[in-house]
């Protein structure tokens, strides 16, 4: 499956502040933040349509989210994913010893979900991924 | 010299607080005594007996004075904190602020030391033979008084923000650093064997730093000025000297203008 | 006829808009509608409203479903983990009022907790800068009546502070700019060509991560020296020309966000920022400014201040306070296993840690306090819903540029509920009784 | 509520002219009474071999507000290993130069203080000020709003209207709950937002079109207008340059002619505070380019009745200058290079913060602590000279103490000149060789507490033992017959034996074992209609602020849930 490497953004976005206060339990926060946006060039390489799902992957993690345009492009070699549970399956932990994590500047790569991936809600990625009883 | 042995055997559950641990604070101290010195884990206050057993004598003073721990204390912070004289070497890793702001004797550690290791130190010998995190000889938060005397050594890699706001005293890495070296530095020798990433003397006033490897991305306040042969820590070389941060401000002397200085081995 | 509260404070930003007007139902009951709020300060005000709200703590059994207790039992197991805790992680104080950040630290300090909030994972970078290097900075009403140059650097107001550039930065007619934005040069640095950029007079599409070498260069060319030919993606002819622009101001302000003080160097990119504005004071009148998020993130820091001496990080757990991010920080405290219990109010980790630290959240006793279901509550033993503040009670609030502003109650939490400050006291009160037994 | 009877101790006491003598002192209800008043269930305190006063008064202090907890916020290094458990009534604190709200309050305490002036809140800011007073147990606080470089006492005083600008203040005060008017740089501030300074009184503020005299005068005449307890507080412009002292004796003439109105009972209508900072000759702060000038100021201070004053001395320690005097820690910054903080508030005024160091070898350290010493010691009438360190500005708080030392024993002074490297040169540059006098304990109330209390408006609480008063009694370990050895006094008034404030015991042997009853004072007054000034206020605060004029006002209880409202009627 081709696979594509982005250098991973997060942050805000209007959309990710309103679904967020409507409840973050809702689909609309879901559709608001599980999702990456890619430049039009880097859809080319990757080889798959906007708006469908894709597997997102760093050191730290990984997530399926939804891949979309960037709205705030172009910005060819980034990815964008909003603030929240699903941006953080993947970004840097490292704080460099002064308390923050690396939230900008993850190196990640992209491909397209399997078949039957899905986009999880913020409380069902969260409770899969820490209440696994893996641990 | 007389030496005091210390064995851990519990691993904290948590993790340990013992700035008691220096010659200074075992000098002239019978063994029962050690044991009952303080130790902390969170709230509670413990003894360093329930987590070492502790043999041999200490000396009248600090000076005569020699500590060896035996075995892993990843989890024990402080070791040799605002240690004056004497000697201590852990033959393990030790966890955050080995030896900060020490002042004299020396501490060795056979294994990694943790972020903020030899923080704001005055004096004295800090030898790591392993890894040392990051902060290394950089000054407490908000202060502009770094490490201002006394030598760091370390063996393997250094961390991010090594030397920040240092003011005097040398920091050797035997391998490679993480970004950020020597930032603010207003004097103060830094060695680096191997590589650097980037922000290599940011924001520095004064101070040299000498890298052996590579730097990955240079700052723009950074100019050539010439080469020079240099014996640096017992490498001879030829290295090019650049002269910066040419953003900062920069004191005078005698109608010269100071400035950092950074040597890049050839 | 409805009734209209007026000056009306948003409880969702550090831009802590209070020009808002809410119509209520003539009982005064419900909110009908919300004016002059931006669409995520009316999400807020109309969700407080919403027919799923939780309205009783609740706690997870075994078998992962939640069940419902009664205020006193949900008081009783915070104040026991608490007690049993050897170092427990006091965190959030961000969405709450000063009045509760003052309980809380006092219950912190109590039971020997560490206590951090939001900074640590927004502008904690900013405050280890201003540690370092100070901060010339200013109200946002001297950005609006005198500033002719206005920087966003790193930020994205027109999506995270909606009504910052109408309220404060480009548009207003102030008293020395009484043209508006006509008045002012707009330059916006970011890797992303972002709406806020959009609108700007320069845009520098600087390369991710590389903010420390552009700002020093910045420096470079305020000193008139030679730089290379391009510094972080930018040519310097470009870098030369916006040294020369924010010079030529007669009050110039930088706003700063996220792209700074999440990229790599973090407290760096800042403390290079300061400098470049501490250096733009030799030639004009420069502020630079943090674009706070939580709309009180700013007071926790501001409370802790004068009752502990430092704003974010603090550790009490041996009777006295200490400080130091890297050490006394949530995240390196959850990650490296130096907690044993945790605690959450006004704010969400759950959502904005990464995940490794959530893991880490998951596997210790917890507790949180939010009026929402978030993602922090999926994984904390029990959750404690309250009322909102802002919307349902009133206390004092820090803007981004550190003004007090009064929060005002708008109507009735629903029947029953606590605030942050009537559970904390409780908290307070069982923590006292179980320590004296 | 509790009596108390202190008995045996020397007792000083300016007001009812005791000095020295061993007097009962008795505390009923709260107030102070006579011996005779209290029943024999009273407390007995016996002061045997100690030294009794009212509670001391602090005029002049930078300890609660926005600035101050930058400097707390801003340097962590101030408080690392310098922080101290809570332990019975007390919570934990810490810091050196800046401390934490409850270290203050502590410190005060253990200083045998009872009232303490916050010396400059913005107004927009007020309620971060008084958050921190009321959080700021034990003693009592008020807090003085800023005004000199106020766009509408500008505009208003541009065209000399008085009575607007009365009105305005009073409507200012009302809003942010203050307690009287201060004056920091005037004009200089609102210059700083453009990055200027007002450098002399004849200056023109930019755009505004009016001098630093014209505002000076005009907060005079306001003040008295208004008939408020304090008189207008000045911190005059060009602060800390070499040869200011010509632009402190132009400011302090501005006070000529205008006489005290009002029913507060001070004699003064000008206090210039930290008085040390403007009384500099000479031309730079080397030893050849300096001078100290306390004898040209004082000369004319003495001279007359209407101006009190500060000191402002320095203590040589490390600390952090703070001051609405925006332009002056930009200066500063420059000369230390240290982190500095600037924060201007829009429409009313600015602040600036940055750490010094008052080095003991260096010439200039010493110069400047040898100024301040020279005017408390040029005094002629204690009433009218408070000793202070404008803390933390010339040196942390806990240092008052230490500052008694040096002003009550030429042995001390004697010892810290040899001791410092430049002594020698402070000695040719400054008076301090020529002065032998040393301030006596009675000298000393009247200095730190009875000639205090009387410059803020305040004889009918504070600064005395008087039947009536508020029952506030400090019992210092400090035997005046046998102390021979000048530490005695550092430590003795470092830590009071007993504090009664209000009528509860604070200090009981030496430990704190009551957080007492602390109270924030206001001015409210009452002024006529003013529909000019009112409509003024709207259009501010429609087309300048950024907050509405709504949300202005210090309203909620909990920001003062323990208020003394002082009533001042100006109508009439």
């Amino acid at each position: 499956m081709p696979e594509i490497k982005l250098n991973l953004i997060t942050g805000r976005t209007i959309q990710q502040g309103v679904s967020m206060e409507h409840g973050k339990e809702k689909p609309a926060y879901r559709d608001a933040c599980g999702i990456i946006e890619m430049d039009s060039e880097d859809f080319k390489k990757l080889g798959v349509w906007r708006n469908t799902n894709v597997r997102v992957t760093s050191e730290f993690g990984t997530v399926v989210v939804k891949a979309i345009e960037a709205t705030q492009g172009p910005h060819p070699g980034l990815g964008w994913i909003p603030m929240g549970p699903w941006a953080n399956m993947l970004v840097d932990p490292n704080t460099y010893s002064m308390g923050m994590p690396t939230f900008k500047g993850t190196p990640i790569s992209v491909a397209g979900a399997k078949e039957g991936e899905q986009v999880l809600g913020s409380i069902e990625l969260i409770e899969s991924e820490c209440l696994g009883g893996e641990e | 010299m007389a030496i005091i042995t210390l064995n851990p055997i519990q691993k904290p559950s948590l993790l340990l607080e013992a700035d008691n641990i220096k010659p200074d604070v075992f000098a002239g101290k019978s063994l029962d005594e050690i044991k009952a010195l303080h130790v902390f884990m969170g709230t509670d206050q413990l003894t360093l007996g329930e987590f070492f057993e502790v043999s041999g004598d200490s000396g009248a003073t600090a000076a005569d004075t020699k500590i060896v721990i035996d075995g892993d204390i990843s989890r024990v912070k402080y070791i040799g904190m605002k240690m004056t004289a004497g000697e201590v070497v852990v033959n393990g890793s030790t966890d955050m602020y080995a030896g900060a702001w020490m002042q004299g004797g020396k501490l060795t550690v056979n294994g990694d030391v943790d972020a903020f290791s030899g923080l704001a130190m005055t004096g004295g010998e800090l030898i790591v033979n392993g890894n040392a995190g990051n902060y290394l000889g950089a000054a407490y938060r908000g202060d502009w008084r770094g490490m201002r005397g006394g030598v760091i050594r370390v063996s393997g890699n250094g961390g991010s923000d090594i030397g920040t706001f240092m003011r005097g005293g040398e920091i050797i890495i035997g391998g490679d650093v993480d970004v950020h070296v020597g930032t603010h530095a207003e004097g103060g020798k830094i060695v680096v064997k191997g590589d650097a990433k980037s922000r290599v003397g940011g924001q520095m006033v004064k101070g040299e730093i000498y890298v052996f490897g590579d730097i990955e991305v240079m700052m723009p306040g950074y100019q050539y000025r010439k080469d020079v042969d240099l014996e640096v820590d017992g490498v001879s070389g030829r290295f090019a000297l650049y002269e910066g941060d040419m953003g900062e401000r920069h004191p005078k002397k005698k109608g010269v203008t100071i400035y950092g200085q950074l040597y890049m081995k050839y | 006829m409805s009734k209209i509260v007026t000056d009306v404070v948003c409880p969702f930003c550090g831009t802590l808009c209070d020009d808002l007007e809410v119509s209520l139902s003539d009982d005064g009951k419900e909110i009908l509608e919300v004016y002059n709020a931006c669409a995520i300060g009316a999400a807020k005000f109309l969700h407080a409203q919403a027919s799923d709200r939780i309205t009783r703590p609740r706690r997870r059994q075994e078998d992962g479903t939640w069940k419902d207790i009664s205020y006193d039992e949900a008081v009783d197991y915070t104040a026991k983990m608490f007690a049993e805790s050897k170092k427990p992680l006091m965190y959030g104080w961000s969405s709450t009022n000063c009045e509760a950040q003052g309980v809380g630290s006092e219950l912190g300090e109590v039971v020997g907790a560490v206590m951090d909030n939001t900074a640590t994972v927004c502008h904690g970078s900013t405050l280890i800068a201003v540690q370092d290097v100070g901060v010339p900075g200013c109200t946002l009403g001297e950005i609006k009546n005198r500033a002719d140059r206005v920087v966003f650097w790193g930020c994205n107001p027109a999506h995270a502070h909606p009504r910052h550039m109408s309220r404060y930065s480009i548009f207003p007619r102030g008293f020395f700019t009484g043209k508006g934005a006509k008045s002012r040069k707009m330059v916006v640095v970011d890797p992303r060509c972002t709406d806020t950029a959009k609108t700007a007079d320069i845009h520098l599409q600087l390369e991710q991560g590389r903010d420390y070498e552009l700002l020093s260069a910045i420096r470079v060319a305020f000193r008139g020296e030679k730089l290379p030919d391009v510094v972080a993606g930018i040519p310097k002819e470009k870098i030369y020309e916006v040294a020369d622009t924010l010079k030529e101001g007669r009050f110039s302000v930088i706003f700063f966000g996220m792209g700074v003080t999440h990229s790599l160097g973090k407290n760096h990119n800042i403390d290079i920022a300061i400098a470049v504005t501490r250096d733009l004071n030799d030639y004009t009148k420069a502020a630079i400014m943090p674009m706070r998020g939580h709309y009180n993130v700013t007071g926790s820091g501001q409370v802790w201040g004068w009752q502990f001496g430092f704003p974010f990080c603090v550790d009490l757990t041996r009777g006295f306070a200490r400080y130091n991010p890297g050490e006394t920080s949530a995240n390196d405290l959850l990650m490296r296993d130096e907690v044993d219990s945790f605690f959450s109010l006004g704010s969400d980790p759950g959502a904005h840690f990464p995940n490794e630290s959530v893991k880490k959240i998951a596997n210790l006793p917890s507790v949180c306090i939010d009026p929402h279901i978030t993602p922090t509550t999926a994984v904390c033993k029990v959750h404690v819903p309250v009322a909102f503040v802002g919307i349902e009670v009133g206390g004092c609030a820090y803007r981004m540029d550190n003004v007090p502003i009064e929060t005002r109650k708008v109507v009735d939490p629903p029947e029953g509920m606590l605030t942050d400050e009537e559970f904390l006291k409780k908290v307070l009160d069982r923590v006292r009784e179980i320590k004296e037994a | 509520m509790a009596e108390f009877l202190v008995k045996n101790g020397f007792v000083y006491d300016p007001v009812l002219g005791i000095n020295g003598d061993m007097v009962d002192v008795a505390v009923r209800n709260g107030k102070m009474v006579d011996a005779s008043d209290v029943g024999t269930n009273a407390t007995v305190i016996d002061a045997k071999g100690m030294t009794v006063m009212a509670a001391g008064v602090d005029i002049h202090a930078h300890i609660a507000g926005p600035k101050v907890n930058v400097g707390r916020n801003f340097r962590p290094e101030d408080k690392l290993f310098n922080a101290t458990p809570g332990k019975g009534v007390m919570r934990m604190g810490g810091g050196h130069s800046v401390p934490t709200v409850l270290r203050t309050a502590y410190t005060y305490a253990k200083m045998g203080y009872g009232f303490a002036l916050e010396a400059a809140m913005p107004p927009l800011l007020a309620r971060h000020t008084h958050e921190e007073m009321r959080d700021t147990p034990i003693i009592d606080e008020g807090a003085l709003p800023v005004f000199g470089n106020n766009w509408f006492v500008l505009e208003y005083l541009k065209n000399n209207e008085i009575e607007n600008t009365a009105a305005y203040i009073a409507w200012l005060l009302r809003m942010t709950k203050g307690f009287g008017i201060k004056n920091v740089n005037p004009g200089g501030t609102e210059a700083w937002g453009w990055g200027l300074n007002c450098e002399t009184i004849h200056d023109v503020v930019p755009y505004f079109d009016i001098t630093p005299a014209q505002i000076i005068k005009g907060l005079i005449e306001a003040n008295e207008y208004l008939g408020l307890p304090h008189c207008m507080h000045m911190h005059g412009n060009s602060l800390g340059q070499p040869g200011n002292y010509g632009i402190t004796l132009e400011t302090l003439k501005l006070a000529e002619g205008y006489k005290p109105k009002g029913d507060f009972g001070r004699d003064q209508v000008l206090h210039n505070t930290h008085l040390q900072f403007h009384s500099y000759g000479g031309e730079s702060y080397t030893s050849k380019g300096f001078a100290s000038a306390s004898k040209e100021i004082m000369n004319y201070v003495n001279s007359v009745d209407n101006i009190t004053f500060d000191t402002g001395i320095v203590t040589l320690d490390e600390t952090t200058t703070m001051t609405a005097d925006g332009p002056f820690e930009h200066h500063l910054s420059h000369m230390n290079n240290l982190k500095w903080v600037n924060s201007d508030v829009e429409l009313e005024t600015a602040a600036g913060i940055v750490p010094f160091i008052y080095g003991k070898n260096t010439f200039i350290a010493v110069a400047q602590w040898a100024v301040g010493v020279e005017l408390a010691l040029m005094a002629k009438d204690p009433m009218r000279c408070f000793i202070t360190t404008d803390a933390p500005n010339a040196g942390p708080l806990y240092r008052y103490p230490r500052v008694w030392k040096w002003l009550m024993s030429l042995k001390a002074r004697d010892a810290l000149l040899e001791d410092a490297k430049y002594g020698d040169k402070v000695r040719n540059a400054c008076y301090i060789g020529e002065l032998d006098k040393e301030i006596s304990l009675y000298e000393l109330a009247m200095m730190t507490r009875a000639g205090c209390a009387k410059a803020l408006g305040l004889s009918h609480m504070f600064g005395s033992l008087k039947p009536g008063l508020e029952g506030d009694v400090v019992v210092y370990p400090y035997n005046p017959e046998t102390a021979d050895d000048p530490e005695l006094i550092e430590q003795a008034f470092g830590n009071a034996h007993t504090l009664i404030k209000g009528g509860e015991q604070i200090v009981k042997d030496g430990e704190i074992v009551s957080n007492g009853n602390k109270r924030t004072f206001w001015v409210n007054c009452k002024t006529n209609e003013n529909a000019q000034v009112q409509h003024d206020i709207s259009e501010k605060f429609k087309k300048y602020y950024t907050v509405t004029e709504n949300n202005y006002g210090v309203s909620a209880h909990h920001y003062t849930p323990n208020p003394y409202v002082i009533e001042v009627d100006a109508t009439k």
